[in-house]
């Protein structure tokens, strides 16, 4: 019993590998992963400039080589500031995935194993959460337990948590309608055998590739809140919240509200592309073709 | 059989995969007279449905691509040379062909009348040159009933009117005979036809195909992986295995006296009803791997007269008696 | 069963997600909120305002009775008012409204125009060059977040070519044209007041651009992806086995039953272009919900947050509902069941 | 009940719930739609015998293999094994009697789970009896791997590695791993081509000739069913409509449906065309079943009284019952 199988494995490697845009991606996710756990192993240690610290000396300098992508109107570097902020993002991303991939997954693997009444309880609640548009809902969560990083965490977990209860329910509903789950109970295994050896593996595979493709959405969605201030608080080096900071000087400064977003796009693209090709390498009806 | 209506010569196709190159068809060649049931035979993996495919350029190309030197000779033109556009001028109204699932081989959103109708106007569009009038719409509705009444469905402004997913199986499967047929094509391929259908409709579609074949004279092309159907209907039977035609006879002759070492097989492993105490024989191994196929003649590693000669060279169709092709060293 | 029969069924069925939706809103704005009725009346309101707050809304009654007076104000009409403006909030959603919609209308024409067809060139022509460049131009437009999009359009148009305005919905120093509807564009075409007409036009061209750029992306993936589907279909082989030709086969046996998959996924289109929305109409100073939103929200204005939440959400559930109707019209198999 | 029978089913009853009615429905006098997928089935099974169930799809027959073991609990009726009313049984007992009544299903591909390596897969009743030894598991699955006849290099292979044939071959291996009494075959060769379907065909009944074997064979294929059982039941629209040892109904069928059905299977031999019977219409819903006997609307011989009285079965010979009025004319 495995989550991987090699000859499947080794499938998908070749075809990741062939697809040169996902590898791409999937290098630029590398370098971003990287990035942050050096960051935040050496805190503002390795950055050119202290991401803090205003020199109103050097306001609004455009970009030059002492200043890759210039200064604020603080003074500040925007590329240490960018730097030091892409740990912020990550972590945003990671939370916000693995808690509901965690929490929603298992509510709605249970939900759709043992069907009837929790299924349908269940089934009716996402439903009015998924009546939302995710950013609105967030908003209104985030607004009324205040603004800030965790909050807005906490908000973007109301609104995904119901994603992943849905599509574990859908596959743990296919698998209980598979013959080799009827093999199983023929073969009189114990539900909790069953669950262990044959749900888990089959429901894991399918949540772990969309998880994948869902951070890039989990960034998108987080750097909207924290442009509209309800995520991290200044001076706090946050992406969105540098963007909102920037837009009023976007005619005499533009690098200070579109470098940072550059930032977010390159990251939420990289993320997507990596994902996109997982998702086609995962799933073998896309990849014969 | 003076001057064959579809004539197949070396007709080779590979598909391009991510596992490799797979020889589908490996240089076939088959004919269909006027007014002749011919019934191809095999099992899966065999080529059958792609060679039935590649008379209509249906394959996706690419993976698809048929070779050089490759021929499909009908009504005088290589259709293996023609563009996309002028293939689907021969489609339809030169040759129709219809297949193994009628419930989704049917477009669920249009009602069954449209999609006759629609076999229909492409007719009388291409018969334009020598009528000028446009018929009415009421007038393609008559042509669609007399469409559906000659599939013997019995309430034909009603059927005409439903959309697929409302009809059964076999329903399904006359209306798509009707679609076929609207647009009187020479030739009709049949891609097992009967196959999803229960034992009892697939003995209405097929005494319905033999009445059809008598009363508008349409050749058939009829695919099919079940020797019982080939022996019901088919005139002349082509056996395929591994990309080969490897024998080829009038039916009565192939059922008494199969030449092919597979076709014996093939033969003696079906239970038959009428000799219950037989031991039915095994082929041994399965169906060789169309990616790698085996050198020489393709069936040599589950053949008993294997030979030296037959794992080197591949033995080419060769005529015994009239009409009895085989391809085996053994004769 | 009857088309009408489906759409009586499903109109029930929205019934209580309706009381889902209310009950979740009311939920945050109620219990979540650490203390209700000084968000209610506001952060600077004295303390008298904010136990009139507190009896006016039965915040000192137990919760169900709390969510009935809630509901029977939300029915009425009564959606609060903002501590910041001292208006209602329903009043403002209104006024707010008809830009929105307008903006709205103007980038999904933009983005379906532009989007399905491209969608569909692109299933057609898998794998080719242009298969490739348009899935990398619409993940790119997907990806993109909305600032960006906005801000580069301004920069760009605005501020460095100086041809379009870089903000508002009409020009100040003209006459707005005679109100009919509420959305300018149509409204000067009613009057044929081309003036008018040529700058709402102006004015809306950035944000509509934006966001249709924005929308663009998800419409040509989702053609795509849902063409591709359906091309493999054997029905479609079936088409071209007739004999059609394959402008036929494509666009009339393909796209019908892509454009089904894709109306099915109208609510989340519509999801992902109003957020885009919300920022798209602040940077552009373009008077509609979204903007308000943004306003309400730095300026911690709970119920005015909570009244565009509701807004929207309305929204999108009128749209999943038209959407499942178009869908049992141009899919038979729905009405079945 | 005869010591010798093994299994027993008498009146058993499937019924499904298709579509669901809201509370709110229900108040409106929406009724729930009912499939009938079995109803009031009986047989008995002998020790060492096989059985045959022909019918076409939606007869029934796979809905009878699943109930039968149980796998889906009936609407009523009981199931007697070795003299054991099973139907009732506590889920504790019931676990504990699936080692001696297994099932090998119809498609080789999602009967076996594709993340799994074959080892796992064979073993998996082992481990549902409890075994605990691993050596005792590893020499049972390698021994019952090469009875089916797949080498041991299969072990560690995964399903989707295999032709249909051998993926048939282990399911079977599964199902013959604990040496069960009982073994239901839920339409084992469907799938298979002619040449791989004999292979199939053939080991099953040696492995019922060596192991002594009492069996259920599911098909809709006539040909295969009558070659592999000593008795025959025709199912039709959740009924048997005529049961009997396999050589007298073929030669003398006695309900018009069995005679239409085995008219209507195409002779392997073209100078035997089909003599010209009219097969009409096609299979009931079985959420409408007809009233009276099931087939009547078919039926070349239809009387008055078919159309409102449920035929009783009539013994024609010793062992060999049909449920048709013509019988009791």
């Amino acid at each position: 019993m495995s989550l991987f199988d090699k000859t499947e494995l080794r499938l998908t490697g070749v075809y990741l590998l062939r697809n040169k845009l996902s590898l791409a991606g999937g290098a630029i996710v590398a370098a971003y992963l990287a990035l942050t756990v050096v960051v935040t192993l050496t805190g503002k240690f390795l950055l050119p400039y202290d991401p803090y610290v205003q020199n109103f000396a050097q306001t609004l300098l455009p970009p030059n080589s002492a200043h890759f992508f210039g200064t604020d109107d603080l003074g500040r570097d925007i590329f240490s500031r960018v730097i030091a902020g892409a740990p912020i993002e990550a972590q945003i991303a990671f939370v916000v995935v693995l808690i509901s991939l965690a929490f929603g997954g298992s509510l709605g693997a249970f939900a759709g194993y043992l069907g009837g009444m929790a299924e349908e309880l269940l089934m009716r609640i996402t439903d009015v959460f998924l009546s939302f548009p995710a950013l609105v809902l967030a908003m209104a969560v985030a607004i009324a337990i205040g603004p800030g990083l965790t909050n807005s965490m906490m908000a973007l977990l109301v609104v995904w948590w119901p994603w992943y209860a849905r599509i574990a329910r859908g596959e743990a509903l296919a698998i209980k309608n598979s013959q080799y789950m009827e093999a199983a109970h023929a073969a009189g295994l114990r539900d909790v055998q069953i669950v262990v050896r044959h749900v888990l593996p089959n429901i894991l595979m399918p949540l772990l590739v969309y998880a994948t493709l869902d951070i890039s959405n989990v960034i998108l969605t987080g750097s909207i809140l924290s442009f509209i201030g309800l995520g991290a608080q200044p001076p706090q080096p946050e992406w969105g919240r540098m963007v909102f900071d920037g837009q009023d000087y976007l005619s005499g400064a533009w690098w200070m509200s579109v470098l940072p977003a550059l930032a977010i796009f390159v990251v939420v693209l990289a993320f997507s592309l990596f994902g996109d090709g997982l998702r086609d390498a995962f799933d073998p009806k896309l990849r014969r073709r | 059989m003076s001057e064959p209506l579809l004539s197949i010569e070396n007709v080779r196709l590979e598909f391009n995969t991510e596992q490799g190159t797979v020889h589908a068809l490996r240089g076939v060649d088959l004919s269909v007279g006027k007014n002749e049931v011919v019934g191809l035979v095999g099992e899966s993996g065999c080529g059958k449905t792609v060679l039935g495919l590649a008379v209509l350029g249906l394959n996706p190309m690419p993976p698809a691509r048929l070779l050089d030197g490759s021929q499909i000779l009908f009504q005088g033109r290589n259709l293996a040379e023609l563009t996309p556009h002028e293939l689907a001028l021969v489609r339809g109204t030169g040759i129709s062909m219809i297949f193994q699932e009628p419930a989704t081989s049917l477009n669920p959103v249009f009602t069954i009348g449209d999609q006759i109708s629609e076999s229909i106007r492409l007719r009388i569009q291409r018969q334009r040159n020598e009528d000028k009038s446009t018929p009415s719409s009421s007038e393609i509705d008559e042509q669609v009933y007399e469409a559906l009444r000659l599939v013997r469905i019995a309430d034909p402004e009603r059927i005409a009117r439903r959309y697929p997913h409302e009809l059964s199986g076999g329903m399904k499967q006359r209306a798509m005979i009707a679609m076929a047929m609207a647009a009187k094509p020479s030739l009709l391929i049949a891609d097992e036809p009967t196959t999803a259908l229960d034992v009892t409709i697939q003995a209405q579609i097929l005494r319905l195909m033999r009445d059809l074949m008598n009363e508008v004279k349409t050749s058939i092309l009829f695919i099919t992986h079940d020797l019982g159907v080939i022996a019901e209907i088919a005139d002349r039977v082509a056996v395929m295995y591994a990309g080969h035609i490897v024998e080829e006879a009038p039916v009565g002759q192939l059922f008494a006296e199969p030449l092919h070492p597979y076709t014996q097989g093939l033969l003696a492993s079906l239970p038959r009803l009428s000799d219950l105490d037989r031991e039915i024989k095994q082929l041994p191994g399965s169906v060789p791997d169309a990616i790698n196929p085996p050198s020489g003649c393709s069936f040599h590693p589950r053949c008993e007269f294997a030979r030296e000669e037959c794992r080197t060279e591949s033995p080419k169709l060769k005529e015994l008696k009239a009409g009895h092709k085989v391809a085996c060293y053994l004769y | 069963m009857g088309l009408l029969k489906f759409c009586l069924k499903r109109i029930i069925s929205i019934i209580p997600v309706l009381i889902g939706v209310t009950l979740l809103t009311f939920l945050i704005s109620r219990v979540v909120v650490p203390n209700p009725a000084r968000a209610w009346a506001g952060l600077k309101a004295s303390q008298a305002t904010v136990q009139a707050i507190a009896i006016r809304y039965h915040l000192h009654d137990p919760l169900y009775l709390q969510y009935y007076y809630y509901l029977r104000d939300l029915l009425s009409g009564d959606w609060g008012t903002s501590p910041v403006n001292s208006q209602p909030v329903l009043d403002n959603l209104t006024a707010f409204f008809p830009a929105t919609l307008e903006l709205a209308i103007v980038a999904i024409i933009i983005a379906a125009a532009l989007g399905i067809p491209l969608g569909v060139y692109a299933a057609v022509h898998q794998d080719k060059g242009i298969d490739h460049a348009a899935r990398l131009f619409s993940l790119g437009t997907y990806c993109a977040p909305p600032f960006l999009m906005a801000l580069l359009m301004q920069l760009i148009f605005s501020y460095w070519f100086r041809i379009l305005p870089s903000g508002g919905r009409f020009s100040p120093l003209y006459p707005l044209p005679h109100k009919i509807t509420g959305l300018l564009i149509l409204d000067s075409i009613l009057s044929g007041n081309l003036q008018a007409l040529g700058i709402a036009l102006i004015h809306i061209s950035l944000p509509a651009l934006s966001l249709a750029l924005l929308t663009f992306g998800l419409i040509t993936r989702l053609t795509r992806s849902s063409m591709l589907e359906v091309l493999r279909q054997d029905y479609v082989r079936t088409a071209r086995a007739k004999g059609l030709v394959e402008r036929v086969v494509i666009f009339k046996h393909a796209l019908r039953n892509g454009l089904t998959s894709i109306v099915t996924v109208m609510a989340l289109l519509f999801a992902f272009m109003l957020s885009g929305a919300i920022v798209i109409e602040y940077i552009f100073n373009w008077p509609g919900i979204g903007r308000y939103a943004v306003q309400s929200i730095l300026s911690l204005d709970l119920p005015a947050v909570m009244g565009t939440t509701l807004v929207f959400t309305l929204i999108i559930i009128s749209v999943n509902l038209l959407a499942d109707i178009a869908y049992a019209v141009l899919d038979p198999r729905i009405r079945l069941d | 009940m005869s010591s010798q029978t093994l299994l027993s089913v008498k009146n058993l009853v499937k019924h499904y719930r298709v579509g669901t009615v809201s509370f709110l429905g229900r108040r409106f006098g929406h009724k729930q739609k009912m499939v009938h997928s079995l109803d009031g089935v009986s047989f008995n099974v002998a020790r060492d015998e096989t059985l045959g169930v022909v019918g076409e799809s939606g007869c029934g027959k796979t809905t009878l293999a699943r109930t039968m073991l149980l796998l889906t609990p009936p609407t009523s009726g009981s199931i007697t094994f070795e003299d054991k009313e099973i139907t009732k049984l506590p889920k504790q007992e019931l676990r504990k009697l699936r080692s001696r009544m297994q099932i090998v299903f119809q498609d080789p591909v999602s009967s076996l789970d594709p993340r799994m390596r074959v080892r796992d897969i064979v073993a998996e009743p082992l481990v549902g009896v409890g075994e605990k030894d691993r050596a005792q598991i590893r020499e049972k699955v390698r021994a019952m791997l090469e009875r089916v006849g797949l080498s041991q290099d299969a072990l560690n292979r995964f399903p989707h590695q295999f032709s249909g044939g051998q993926r048939q071959r282990i399911g079977i291996a599964r199902a013959l791993v604990c040496e069960p009494q009982f073994l239901v075959l839920d339409e084992p060769t469907s799938a298979l081509d002619a040449s791989i379907q004999a292979q199939v065909l053939n080991l099953l009944r040696r492995l019922e000739r060596d192991l002594r074997l009492s069996s259920v064979f599911i098909s809709h294929n006539i040909n295969v069913v009558c070659y592999m059982s000593d008795r025959i039941a025709v199912m039709y629209a959740g009924e048997i409509v005529e049961m009997g040892p396999t050589r007298e109904i073929l030669g003398k069928s006695s309900h018009p449906y069995t005679t239409t059905l085995f008219a209507s299977v195409p002779k392997v031999d073209p100078s035997h065309r089909r003599a010209d019977t009219e097969i009409i219409g096609e299979q009931p819903s079985p959420v409408n079943p007809p009233s009276g006997c099931r087939f009547h609307p078919r039926c070349p011989f239809v009387m008055e009284k078919c159309k409102s009285v449920r035929p009783e079965q009539t013994v024609v010979n010793s062992n060999h019952w049909a449920a048709c009025h013509l019988l009791t004319k």
